[in-house]
């Protein structure tokens, strides 16, 4: 049992890597085999992902390093944190890799876009198993290298415009990035993950000891105060906080299954990811509540929070909206980040997975409605629930969920936050999250009553038909449908059943007691 | 200084001066190459009045007269057109001097510098094979440094051969050419081998030698008693090549069985030398007689 | 007997520093370039002539002698040979005449 | 002692007209000579340096020989550019 | 017959023996690499059991005879040499389009690998002076290979590479005549910081900056590199910029007075930063794919020189290390970039980096390669670039009064992301209908992405090189 867990690790990056890479010989006639590639790759990584669950859950130390740099190699670990988005990353590539296949049933050059769209969720992959800083900046750069084909796979002028834009935003981030990566080897060598912070271990010399971290000498802890801003800085690109939001509502531009994994799970998640290591498991809640560098990521992280749901107010254009209430939605894990509590640290987890499911489950239903039937802008969604009521339940779900109605997912997330907060004593928290619910019921109750309510308009702008698999799936093509279906079922889920221990909930108790047990 | 020198050497030194300053600024094309032969003589007769006569035999046969040919080929096969004054404006004028006067407080107080290499090259000079300072110092205590400046010469010739370069007609020759011509050549050749061979213990050398033989070639060569040389003859090139085949071979053999790179087995150092510097004379004199009238046809690949 | 014959050879030496002194000038002050030849050419092989012979003079050993009149006769050659070429270079220039083609070659 | 100094200015100050020249101007054969001055200018102060010791040093003449013989290879490939380079902007004039 | 001269003889001996039989054939250049290679290693080997060697040329003792010096750095610089000139060789003899197939590119590539390893070897200064005019006539011999367009850019090359000969002799004679020895390694404990020292080693500097295309002295490059062959501009842009570099690395770090050293290191370090953001900004605004190449090469020198400035300053080790590191990580990256971009421009057919739209569909490998390529030039991790940048950055970190020259090193990553994915992103773009002549070599083209696989590779054996490099005598 003990032999064979270094290669497990390896083995779960390797089950998207390979099949990717033969994706990319492949000619584009070869649909039967890239398909087969694809789904094999993906419930292969659910199997070994599920043998890793256990594993940890009975305390298996799962590891496998590589010599890379003096000082800090390459290394990939299996813990209960980076678990949690290993899951969540391999089920919705199942499901968006269905509906990607159903997506772009016949358009061009998809060898090219398959062949990415798996290193991309490689690229994620070693991100969550990333066990020191120099392994997740690895993995955070090829992220960026893998997702700018996708963004662009169009080859339309926006298209390319979005690209160039996510380009300089993410590159400039990586480059920050690997400034504060550097800046914290020099200070404090590039140790692994540990859960409760390597930097709080030290003291002021940088060699390790029991004591928490009293006063820091105050040139180191001016040093270690920038190298978080850095950090931060580059991490803010990918998790879109305020001002290093921009290439996000841009690059909605790409295909709806790009938007869907890549900006509602898995690059948005990656730099949300970022920060929880650095909080959690670089320099540990003391030494950050010790730096006073808590306060302004949480002033930060609320404004991301506001600012979002107002932008997103705005939009006439469904899948901006929804973008711009990513922007938002993502920073409420920041804000649990940065209020540094137990409960509030087991709401911010909670809500990256709650998080996921919703969004995902909107992009799908958005991605259905722009193929099905054209609509792409809000005004033309009057009356959709007639034509496509199982889609229409869906998008219901999750807009409610994201609203934070109980007994949905969202709602507990919103629910620990807003515990966390009273229990740090930040009540104005308090305050942002209410807001912040009226605003997503502002953007969100609209949608849901132009869809049911509203009368539809006589002849849709287009109106596709495929043959059904049943008379009930008849309304799109069914490789559309389920995947939204199925994400949707596990959102709610995720929300009725919080109490179990397999839930997302449970899993982010399980976590916060390892990080907090000191 | 004693006495009537400091004229001699001011008068130099202002000669110098003049003819550098209209070559380079002077009205025609023309007139700037005949100021620069007129310096490279003065150059000459500088060496010669600074002690070193190796530079003065190497200067007058190269610098004079290879350079001076050359630059008459080429003005002659690119048209002389008129040659646009570069206006000097004051400015350009002080950057010269000041870095003049940084240079010179640089070399002011080298004269009374003392360097151990002279007397460590008297010392050694009896075992080196040559009585000569200059070619023992060229051809065995700094061997490599000679190698790579063949090799420099080679590539120079492999240079000119990627330019295809246009063979004007050479027009047929006077009677008086062909006479002057026919009485050079021998004379030249004489010349180039007494050189050759009072390299070991006189001033005189592979260099000095085979650039004068280079003369004596390009002389007969414009005159067209000497065929055009193919480079698709194997004799041409082994003719350039030999200098170069001759040193790196000596220079493996005795890296391989002797005691080092370039280290002559001791007795046989004359021999050796005089080898190479014959095969360098004949490498040189091939390669700058093809450098100067080199054509397309020659040429050729 | 060697000091007068270095006083002696005093005079061969200013003269030739005269006539070429005399060829320079007439280089500068003639009208066309035959006469300017002309000058060049007689002043100075005359001019060298002597300077050698003064040379000569002071010289103290046959070869150094020996070396002086090769010099001498091998300028003498080449000023002779320069001059023709140059003459009927210009001559060309001015009056090509049919017949033979011209020296310089088309450009 | 004054001579050496004396050339080793004439050196200086004719290496200094050689990268004057090389800066002021555009003519090709003029570049040409102007580096062919320079290396006459680096070689005068090479020399002068050698009148320090008694016989002059035979290290720094067999230095400047080396030089001639690279100068005049590198000018020979210059001066041939020069004219193929001519020639193909009068091609293309005419 | 020790392995480092064997190194070195090999090339030679070939290069004469292809002249005088007349053959053109690729496989003895790419032989005479392939055994310069063994013998490098082989070298590499004897230095790390048995220390660095001095060698006597000729026999006499030190401060007469020319030395050789064969230390670990040396041999790896000949082992990187042999290297190139392989990866090279390969791409020239396979490649229908650059015009290398049947010319002189052989013999001359041969020389020019011959006068590197002897440039790596020797210690002498006025044994440089020889070699750095024999690789500056060998280059422009191969840069005048591209027929009579590319007459003019070398033609200005050669001017401005004997000028920096001239300046740099000049400043040797000065040096021979205040202290009267040729060898570099006696002058390291003689030189004082007086007045002639100053000037000499200014001028010097001035020379071999201008050799090296350093940045304010670099407007020669680009057309040179750019006209010249596609094989030809990889191993200037790859080897011969190196050249002078390393004569002015040791000169500087081993041979000047540390107080002048400290003084010249700021401006050295400026320069360097100013290449990195001027060069990138004209790569990322000039019209023609491989003028963009040679830009980036002037940029990448930018590193180096802010290495050396940096390690003159402070004397900390590890910037020989970050220094060595960048030269065989841009040396790989750029000769794959070099080659890819001649690759794309002759099947493409046009100069222009706009006939590069949809690249990644017309010619998929090569623009790969020229992507992993541009990866390593920007540092992306696991590449060479990666490794070298994250040992410069840690002693620029340390203390905060270094810091400005670490966003100095972050605008370089910034410029030269900018060029590189300036490519890329027009190459996603949808490709224009195909030329009636486009036929890719698909060979070819994966032989262009040989040498960014082994920049990558490097970062595999990262912890290795670097521990061992750090380790080493400079």
């Amino acid at each position: 049992m003990v032999s064979w867990t270094w290669l497990l690790p390896l083995a779960i990056i390797l089950s998207s890597l390979i099949p990717g890479l033969l994706i990319f010989s492949l000619k584009e006639r070869q649909e039967k085999l890239r398909t087969f590639l694809n789904l094999t790759g993906a419930l292969v990584k659910m199997a070994l992902v599920g043998v890793m669950l256990y594993g940890v859950s009975n305390g298996v130390e799962f590891r496998f390093s590589l010599p890379f740099l003096p000082g800090g190699g390459l290394l990939l670990k299996g813990d209960a944190l980076s678990l949690q988005f290993v899951s969540l990353s391999s089920v919705l590539w199942l499901a968006t890799t269905v509906y990607a296949i159903g997506y772009l049933e016949d358009s061009p050059l998809r060898s090219r876009f398959f062949g990415y769209f798996s290193l991309c969720v490689s690229a994620t992959v070693g991100l969550a198993l990333a066990g020191n800083l120099v392994t997740f900046l690895l993995f955070y750069e090829l992220l960026t290298l893998a997702t700018f084909p996708l963004v662009v796979h169009r080859g339309t002028k926006a298209a390319l415009r979005a690209g160039r834009v996510y380009l300089v935003y993410t590159l400039a981030g990586g480059a920050v990035l690997l400034m504060g990566v550097v800046l914290l080897h020099t200070e404090a060598g590039t140790p692994d993950f540990v859960p409760g912070g390597y930097l709080s271990g030290m003291d002021s010399e940088g060699n390790f000891s029991s004591t928490v971290i009293s006063g820091l000498a105050g040139e180191r802890d001016f040093t270690l105060t920038v190298a978080f801003v850095l950090l931060v800085a580059g991490l803010g690109v990918k998790a879109a906080l305020i001002p290093l939001h921009g290439w996000l509502p841009q690059a909605m531009v790409a295909p709806a299954p790009v938007s869907a994994l890549l900006h509602a799970v898995a690059v948005v998640k990656a730099g949300v990811f970022g920060l929880v290591r650095v909080v959690y498991d670089v320099y540990g809640i003391e030494s950050v509540r010790e730096l006073h560098l808590n306060q302004p990521l949480l002033w930060l992280a609320a404004a991301t929070i506001i600012y979002g749901s107002v932008r997103a107010l705005e939009q006439r254009e469904l899948k901006k909206r929804l973008a711009y209430s990513t922007v938002s939605q993502v920073s409420y894990i920041a804000l649990g980040v940065a209020l540094a509590g137990p409960l509030a640290a087991t709401g911010a987890l909670a809500h990256l997975v709650h998080q996921g499911l919703m969004k995902v489950t909107l992009f799908y239903c958005a991605g259905n409605f722009a193929e099905t039937l054209g609509v792409h802008r809000i005004e033309g969604m009057n009356g959709i629930g007639r034509r496509m009521p199982l889609t229409m339940a869906a998008f219901t779900l999750g807009a409610l969920g994201m609203i934070g109605v109980p007994p949905l997912a969202g709602f507990i997330s919103k629910w620990y936050l807003g515990l966390g907060a009273l229990e740090v004593g930040q009540d104005w928290v308090l305050l942002i999250l209410v807001a912040s619910a009226l605003l997503n019921a502002a953007y969100f109750l609209p949608l849901i009553y132009r869809g049911w309510f509203a009368a539809p308009p006589d002849e849709w702008p287009e109106d596709k038909r495929w043959p059904a698999l049943h008379p009930l799936l008849g309304e799109t093509h069914w490789m559309l449908l389920l995947p939204a279906l199925f994400t949707a079922v596990l959102s709610l889920l995720a929300g009725l059943l919080a109490g179990l221990d397999i839930s997302p909930l449970a899993w982010g108790q399980l976590i916060v007691e390892r990080e907090f047990a000191p | 200084m004693p006495d009537a020198e400091w004229l001699f050497d001011g008068t130099l030194g202002i000669l110098l001066l003049v003819l550098a300053g209209a070559a380079l600024h002077a009205r025609s094309l023309y007139a700037a190459v005949v100021m620069f032969i007129a310096l490279g003589l003065m150059l000459a007769l500088t060496w010669a009045r600074l002690g070193a006569p190796d530079l003065a035999l190497a200067e007058a046969a190269i610098g004079a007269g290879v350079t001076g040919a050359l630059l008459f080929s080429t003005l002659y096969k690119a048209g002389m057109d008129r040659h646009k004054r570069a206006t000097p404006n004051r400015i350009a004028l002080l950057l010269p001097g000041l870095a003049f006067l940084l240079l010179l407080t640089a070399a002011w107080p080298l004269p009374e510098m003392h360097s151990p290499l002279p007397d460590q090259v008297m010392a050694h000079l009896k075992d080196s094979g040559v009585s000569h300072p200059v070619t023992a110092v060229l051809l065995n205590f700094r061997a490599w440094d000679t190698l790579l400046e063949v090799s420099v010469v080679l590539i120079a010739l492999l240079g000119v051969r990627q330019l295809y370069p246009s063979h004007g007609e050479v027009p047929t020759p006077w009677p008086l050419m062909l006479a002057w011509g026919r009485l050079l050549a021998p004379l030249t050749v004489i010349v180039g081998g007494y050189l050759l061979w009072r390299g070991t213990d006189a001033p005189g050398g592979a260099f000095q030698a085979g650039t004068v033989l280079a003369a004596g070639g390009v002389a007969l060569r414009l005159i067209g008693v000497l065929p055009p040389l193919g480079w698709h003859q194997w004799p041409v090139r082994l003719l350039v090549l030999a200098g170069v085949l001759v040193f790196v071979a000596v220079a493996a053999l005795t890296a391989w069985l002797g005691q080092g790179w370039l280290h002559y087995p001791t007795g046989s150092s004359k021999v050796l030398i005089l080898l190479i510097e014959l095969m360098a004379t004949a490498s040189i004199a091939t390669t700058l007689t093809l450098l100067v009238v080199g054509e397309k046809r020659e040429l050729r690949p | 007997m060697t000091d007068w014959l270095a006083l002696l050879s005093w005079v061969p030496l200013l003269a030739g520093a005269f006539f070429f002194l005399a060829g320079t000038v007439g280089l500068l002050r003639f009208p066309d370039i035959y006469s300017r030849l002309h000058a060049i050419t007689k002043a100075d092989t005359l001019g060298l002539g002597l300077v050698t012979l003064g040379l000569i003079m002071r010289a103290e050993n046959w070869q150094a002698v020996a070396v002086m009149v090769l010099i001498w006769l091998l300028m003498m050659g080449s000023g002779a040979t320069t001059c023709q070429l140059l003459a009927r270079y210009q001559q060309d220039l001015e009056a090509p005449d049919a017949d033979k083609e011209p020296v310089h070659a088309r450009r | 002692m004054s001579t050496t100094l004396f050339y080793l200015a004439i050196g200086i100050g004719l290496w200094l007209m050689g990268l004057h020249g090389l800066l002021a101007t555009r003519q090709s054969i003029i570049l040409v000579l102007a580096i062919n001055i320079m290396s006459s200018g680096t070689f005068m102060v090479m020399v002068a340096l050698a009148t320090h010791s008694d016989p002059v040093d035979p290290v720094l003449q067999a230095l400047v020989v080396t030089g001639l013989v690279v100068a005049v290879s590198a000018t020979a490939l210059a001066l041939r550019l020069a004219a193929s380079r001519r020639r193909r902007t009068e091609d293309d004039a005419t | 017959m020790n392995p480092a001269l064997l190194s070195l003889l090999t090339p030679l001996a070939t290069a004469i023996l292809m002249l005088l039989c007349r053959s053109r054939a690729a496989v003895w250049t790419i032989a005479a690499s392939l055994l310069s290679l063994v013998a490098a290693i082989a070298a590499l080997y004897q230095v790390t059991t048995d220390g660095s060697q001095l060698i006597h040329l000729g026999g006499w003792e030190s401060p007469l005879a020319i030395r050789f010096r064969v230390t670990a750095l040396s041999a790896l610089l000949l082992a990187f040499t042999a290297l190139i000139h392989l990866l090279v060789g390969l791409y020239a003899a396979r490649s229908r389009h650059s015009q290398t197939r049947n010319t002189d590119y052989w013999p001359l590539s041969c020389f020019l690998h011959a006068s590197l390893a002897s440039l790596w070897l020797s210690t002498d200064l006025f044994n440089w002076y020889v070699i750095l005019e024999l690789l500056g006539l060998t280059a422009v011999a191969l840069v005048s290979l591209a027929g009579t367009k590319a007459h003019r850019a070398a033609f200005n090359y050669l001017l401005l590479s004997l000028a920096a000969s001239l300046c740099y002799l000049l400043g040797v004679a000065l040096l021979y005549g205040r202290y009267g020895v040729l060898d570099s390694l006696l002058l390291a404990d003689m030189l004082e910081a007086d007045h002639t020292t100053r000037t000499a080693l200014l001028v010097i500097t001035l020379g071999l900056m201008l050799k090296a295309a350093l940045w304010p002295l670099h407007l020669w490059l680009p057309p040179a590199h750019a006209g010249a062959p596609t094989a030809v501009s990889a191993l200037l842009s790859a080897l011969v910029v190196k050249g002078p570099l390393f004569v002015l690395w040791m000169l500087w770090s081993q041979v000047a007075p540390v107080e002048l050293g400290r003084q010249a290191g700021p401006a050295m370090a400026a320069a360097g930063v100013a290449a990195l953001v001027s060069a990138g900004w004209s790569a990322c605004r000039t019209p023609h794919i491989k003028t963009l190449v040679a830009y980036s090469t002037v940029a990448q020198l930018g590193y180096a020189l802010l290495a050396l400035g940096m390690l003159l300053r402070w004397g900390v080790r590890e910037l020989h290390v970050a220094l060595w590191l960048f030269v065989f990580a841009h040396g790989l990256a750029k000769a794959s970039m070099f080659l890819a971009a001649g690759e794309m421009q002759s099947t493409l057919g046009s100069k222009k980096v706009s006939a590069l739209r949809g690249a990644t569909q017309t010619v998929p490998v090569a623009m790969f390669a020229f992507a992993v390529a541009g990866g390593s030039l920007i540092g992306l991790p696991p590449s060479g670039g990666f490794l070298a940048k994250w040992v410069l950055l840690q002693p620029l970190l340390l203390e905060p009064s270094h810091w400005p020259w670490a966003l100095g090193v972050l605008l370089g990553t910034l410029a030269s992301a900018a060029y590189v994915f300036r490519v890329i992103a027009l190459s996603f773009d949808r490709a224009p209908p195909p030329r009636p002549d486009y036929n890719p070599d698909p060979v070819a083209q994966w032989l262009t992405l040989l040498p960014a696989l082994l920049v990558w590779g490097m970062a595999l054996g990262g912890e290795t090189l670097i521990l061992w490099m750090s380790g080493v005598a400079y």
